[in-house]
């Protein structure tokens, strides 16, 4: 029997319920309905004080999220899509990513983000926002790639003391499959070499790791190796792991989902050459969306996020360099 | 039968809501009432067959919201308006009536669904987000309540130029209204007293949610008073009945240049979108007065035959509509120039 | 007199706004009249000792903000809560009086103004953000109206705890009103059926925006009908009168469940912040009765001399507390962890 | 006469809205009142209908303007503080950002932030939000350092048909005087050189260049040059004017206010390490505040965001690797 990514998510949630009596759901559609996407599907029923559906007013929701955890409970809240947490946005970066650090007081909440990009989605359904809450002092930003770290990386969220930005791709929801749930799995913050290789570092996350793969395999039938680091999660980045892959191969290109100014490929290559220059044989690139909204025809979209085949070209060049 | 059907609508006396009298006879020509029904037959001719080719799959580019069940409560706010004298329509995403009684053009939404270049986002934005902005459509985006400022700002610039007898309409959700961006914009268009026009379309359902999981006062129109605005109720079932209110609401947000909250009941008679089967509605909501088919309702204010032409109509121009747009190509990429802003001379498309 | 201000006072009667019927003879009693007041003359004594601190400058660390004019509004509030009962008191920045009367101790915001490192934000933020989370006191963050779904929040925890009948309080300004954050949480609230009393501070200013640029409804409570809430008003100059409706409005919320929404006419009787003349104030407002000192009212109650002596033990706790504070070291930049994460295993310290 | 960068705010929104009459000014407190810091003080006076108070409703003052730039008007939207923005936060990456690029209609309107810390201000009054802005596509981001820039750029801010985000320092307002205001002025879109050397560049913008340049005169007391170049806005970024510098200095510090994951530090970085490798002798690095909430404390705060003194131990160890 095989679990999708989506199914995952699901199950972690209701691994939480059961373990912790502290542990709620609360987000619009979420009840009866199972969510947007499904991922909360049946859990009212085991669970009918638990599972609550949300109002359309999603500052209040994590404000409320926030009340309740300061209280001891642990909320998980469901934002139907990412892109509609920048309505929360205050909640999130002011008042969440600060509880702790002003009154020593936790705030464990855990906002799941259904994130990135589908075909036909357009500019306010596709939307990967990772950049914008990790700049945020306060907040843990953590964004799983396989079916496995969905499920171990939103059970340790849902653990944690701090406010945790679950960012989920949409992507994957369906199509990603794993045989069984892991028992055990790499904690949050730690990034894993995905694929070995020895000619040159891809690092990257989320959905843009099965990109990534997809090109270090054409590369492969160059004959070129490429590894491929997940970050896992991006607040904190695993800069140990990323530089002993620099350090392996002497080549970087950081790829990412989200638009180009700034954000995570950004702060991998600055710690990199802050604290690996001399592991670098030539100068490290970028591989981000296009700095425009997120395009909604399929014809645009597509061009518009990195794809294997626009890695392979960036890549190409970076191993001949 | 008519008749029957006009002591069931019209604005419920009530005395919380600042309700003027009703009036008898219908203010509404029967004209008006034949132009607006022939609107919501072509917006429920056009959703109908976006609906099936959707089903069929292939030739609709992303998602299907029907304003099925809304035609009449949203073609009369848009035939109570003036595109021609500045007016502004502000559609949400079950407008399609709405804003093709205001002067929409067909082929904008059968472009916008059908994919093609053409059409007035030009590929970059959706379906159901399509606008023209600078003719009084301006172009919404998904986050819900977001377009009433935008709306209310629209109208702040008509009376800083001048031509403040314009009205701006926009319509909301019950479940937009829970949002804060709603609040605080017809909060703001009362304070800066503005003649915007807040239809609250109230469908029972946001998505799946109820009404009783959205809000907790008995009506929704008991939040105008809190505006300091006048309050409406309407069967928004009834043609005739809402253009009666939206007539007057329309006239006295002009006269006074004040904001007016026109609340109708009715209830989504769709999925929240096509890729929904809507099996959490209640199914005796269906029953109810509310839960009328407007276009059903309407055709009983008319001849049969006469409807059936109009049908037939319709039917044509949204045959020829879509072959037209079928017949359009995509946005291709390669010449897109991804340009996010109009100073051309500050856009880094190298560098990022 | 004090029979002449009751006259003046108390909840208004008024149809809108499901107001119980007024209680004669009071159901205050003249035990806890007497100790909100000694916790007024508290707040204000020691707030006067603050702004004359920071004038003289050097040893108030942040702005000054007081709640003079809101002392009997606030102090009722926070007197007719049960800190040891689980309640939950949200003060915002003119609720000094409020949450020394809800059990705050004297020494925290002493400590907070004087940058004392003991203080409970410990230097890492100031004076009226101050709180104590786990004590039902939430630490209010700037921006305005944020704090009304987190009280909610720790509303629904209790619930979900087994611990229903706790009342959750907090207040907000008339300009806070006009926030998107305000109007989503109560209706939150409402629609949760949670035990919520949001107390409306009307003060007349918004720093220094009058409530015409802020609203355009009669009185504010007219917006309780909209959410599906219980409404009252209240003269907040006048303290018998606050503590007779918020005794009845807590007494409502624990025992049916429910938001409870209290508005309160007053007048800021100082600046925005100390810094702030507060020119702008129209003269004219100090002359109703609205504008009178809350201080001033309530004195009439009670015999001089008490009052006197009252007033004495206050200066002399304030002056304790003062002089401790003084004497206590500001934070250390030295040895602040400067951790923003409560796992310090994810704190990426040397990285950033 | 000397004119502050307060005054420069101020007379620079007198001359737009003297010389178009499609200009108005929005927010709280801005009308008889003159502004939290009296930005606007007078300017209702001379024009009554053009300068409104707002209510605390940062969400609809945002869509506000945004409705009335689609109808041709340009108008300038005043944050009490920086920090408040979040509250509009949606309505300026989703809906003001995307409006040119969905629809072709451009949405001209200028959001002045007062912006970054000041001694007792605490985590809610003192933030640098430029990198949130800038990571959006759509927006233009300016961030003044001098009077002169204050003044030149919010005229062109004014005038540009895009939304601009212009970060005006807190800091500067009172204590920044210049003796005339400019006639011509740099563009935006273009960094300045703010004082020339050969050893080191250092890249800022903002309050911190003035700190930057105390921290190079400091320098120069130890014989070593140290080249500073003000960025005056963040996005667009003039990455040419930087590699330029770096190509002469071959080594490079980014300073920047805000805090230290992402951002403006980290995009510079990755520009002149993606562009310029082997223009670097060594290592650049980045300074930016600490990754905690702005503290309110004085003695917190002055060892939380980067100071001469910082810059100038970063700067001595950078020249002399
Ligand atoms: C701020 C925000 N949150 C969530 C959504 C997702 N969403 C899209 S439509 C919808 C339901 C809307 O309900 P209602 O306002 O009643 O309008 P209706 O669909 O019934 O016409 C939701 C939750 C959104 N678009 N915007
Ligand atoms: C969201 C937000 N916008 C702006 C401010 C700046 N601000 C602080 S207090 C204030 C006025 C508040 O007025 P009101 O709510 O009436 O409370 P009062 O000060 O009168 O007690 C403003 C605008 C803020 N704190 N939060
Ligand atoms: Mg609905
Ligand atoms: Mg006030």
């Amino acid at each position: 029997m095989s679990t999708t990514y989506l199914a995952a998510i699901r199950e972690a949630q209701a691994v939480a319920l059961r373990e912790d009596p502290n542990v709620f759901i609360y987000g619009q559609d979420i009840g009866k309905f199972g969510g947007a996407f499904k991922a909360t599907k049946g859990l009212i029923d085991e669970f009918p004080n638990r599972v609550m559906d949300a109002p359309i007013s999603e500052d209040a929701m994590v404000g409320l999220a926030i009340g309740a955890a300061i209280e001891g409970m642990r909320p998980i809240v469901e934002m139907q899509f990412a892109d509609f947490s920048s309505i929360g946005f205050n909640q999130i970066i002011n008042q969440a990513a600060t509880h702790y650090w002003r009154t020593g007081v936790p705030c464990p909440i855990t906002l799941r983000l259904p994130s990135g990009g589908t075909a036909g989605s357009g500019p306010f359904h596709s939307q990967s926002m990772e950049a914008l809450y990790a700049h945020y002092p306060g907040l843990v930003v953590v964004t799983p790639a396989t079916v496995e770290d969905a499920y171990s990386m939103l059970l340790e969220s849902i653990q944690l003391d701090d406010p945790v930005i679950f960012c989920e791709h949409k992507l994957l929801y369906y199509h990603l499959k794993a045989d069984r749930l892991p028992t055990v799995n790499l904690p949050v913050g730690k990034a894993r070499i995905a694929r070995s290789g020895r000619h040159a570092t891809v690092v990257t996350y989320s959905a843009m790791l099965h990109e990534s793969l997809k090109a270090a395999a054409m590369l492969a039938e160059d004959g070129f190796h490429v590894e491929v680091v997940d970050l896992r999660s991006v607040k904190p980045i695993d800069t140990d792991t990323i530089l002993g892959s620099v350090a392996r191969t002497g080549r970087l290109l950081a790829v990412g989902e989200a638009f180009p100014w700034g954000g995570v490929t950004a702060e991998v290559l600055s710690r990199v050459v802050s604290e690996g220059f001399d592991l670098l044989d030539c100068p490290p690139i970028r591989l981000n969306a296009k700095d425009t909204p997120i395009p909604y025809h399929p014809n645009l979209w597509k061009a518009h996020r990195p794809t294997a085949d626009s890695i392979y070209a960036a890549l190409s060049e970076l191993v001949r360099k | 039968m008519a008749q029957g059907l006009r002591l069931l609508s019209h604005m419920l006396e009530d005395s919380r809501c600042q309700t003027p009298p009703m009036s008898t006879p219908s203010t509404v020509s029967s004209e008006k009432l034949r132009s607006t029904f022939r609107w919501m037959l072509l917006a429920r001719t056009l959703e109908d067959r976006i609906a099936s080719l959707y089903r069929a799959g292939g030739s609709i580019v992303g998602g299907v919201y029907l304003g099925r069940g809304q035609e009449a409560f949203s073609g009369a706010l848009g035939a109570c308006l003036s595109k021609k004298d500045g007016d502004i329509f502000g559609g949400l995403i079950r407008d399609m009536s709405g804003r093709l009684a205001f002067g929409e053009p067909l082929l904008d939404p059968v472009r916008a669904y059908l994919g093609s270049a053409a059409g007035p986002m030009r590929g970059r934005d959706g379906n159901i987000h399509r606008g023209r902005p600078q003719e009084g459509l301006p172009a919404m985006i998904s986050h819900l309540g977001a377009l009433v400022s935008v709306v209310t700002g629209m109208l702040l610039a008509r009376r800083l130029q001048g031509k403040a007898t314009c009205v701006g309409a926009t319509s909301i959700g019950d479940g937009a209204t829970s949002t804060g961006s709603f609040h605080e914009a017809v909060n703001m268009a009362a304070v800066e007293g503005l003649p915007l026009v807040v239809a609250v379309a109230n469908n029972q359902y946001a998505y799946s949610t109820p009404t009783d999981r959205q809000y907790a006062c008995e009506n929704l129109v008991d939040r105008a008073r809190g505006y300091g605005i006048q309050g409406y109720v309407v069967d928004g079932t009834d043609l005739r009945a809402c253009l009666e209110t939206f007539t007057e609401a329309v006239a006295a947000a002009r006269a006074t240049g004040k904001p007016q909250m026109v609340v109708g009941k009715l209830l989504r008679l769709a999925g929240h979108g096509e890729h929904d089967d809507a099996s959490y509605v209640d199914p005796a909501l269906r029953e109810e007065p509310s839960g009328r088919d407007p276009i059903d309702v309407a055709t009983a204010y008319f001849d049969g035959m006469e409807v059936r032409k109009w049908q037939e109509e319709a039917l044509k121009q949204v045959a020829e509509a879509i072959a037209k747009a079928q017949n359009e190509a995509g946005p291709d990429a390669g010449h897109e120039p991804w340009l996010a802003l109009a100073s051309e001379h500050l856009v880094e498309g190298r560098r990022l």
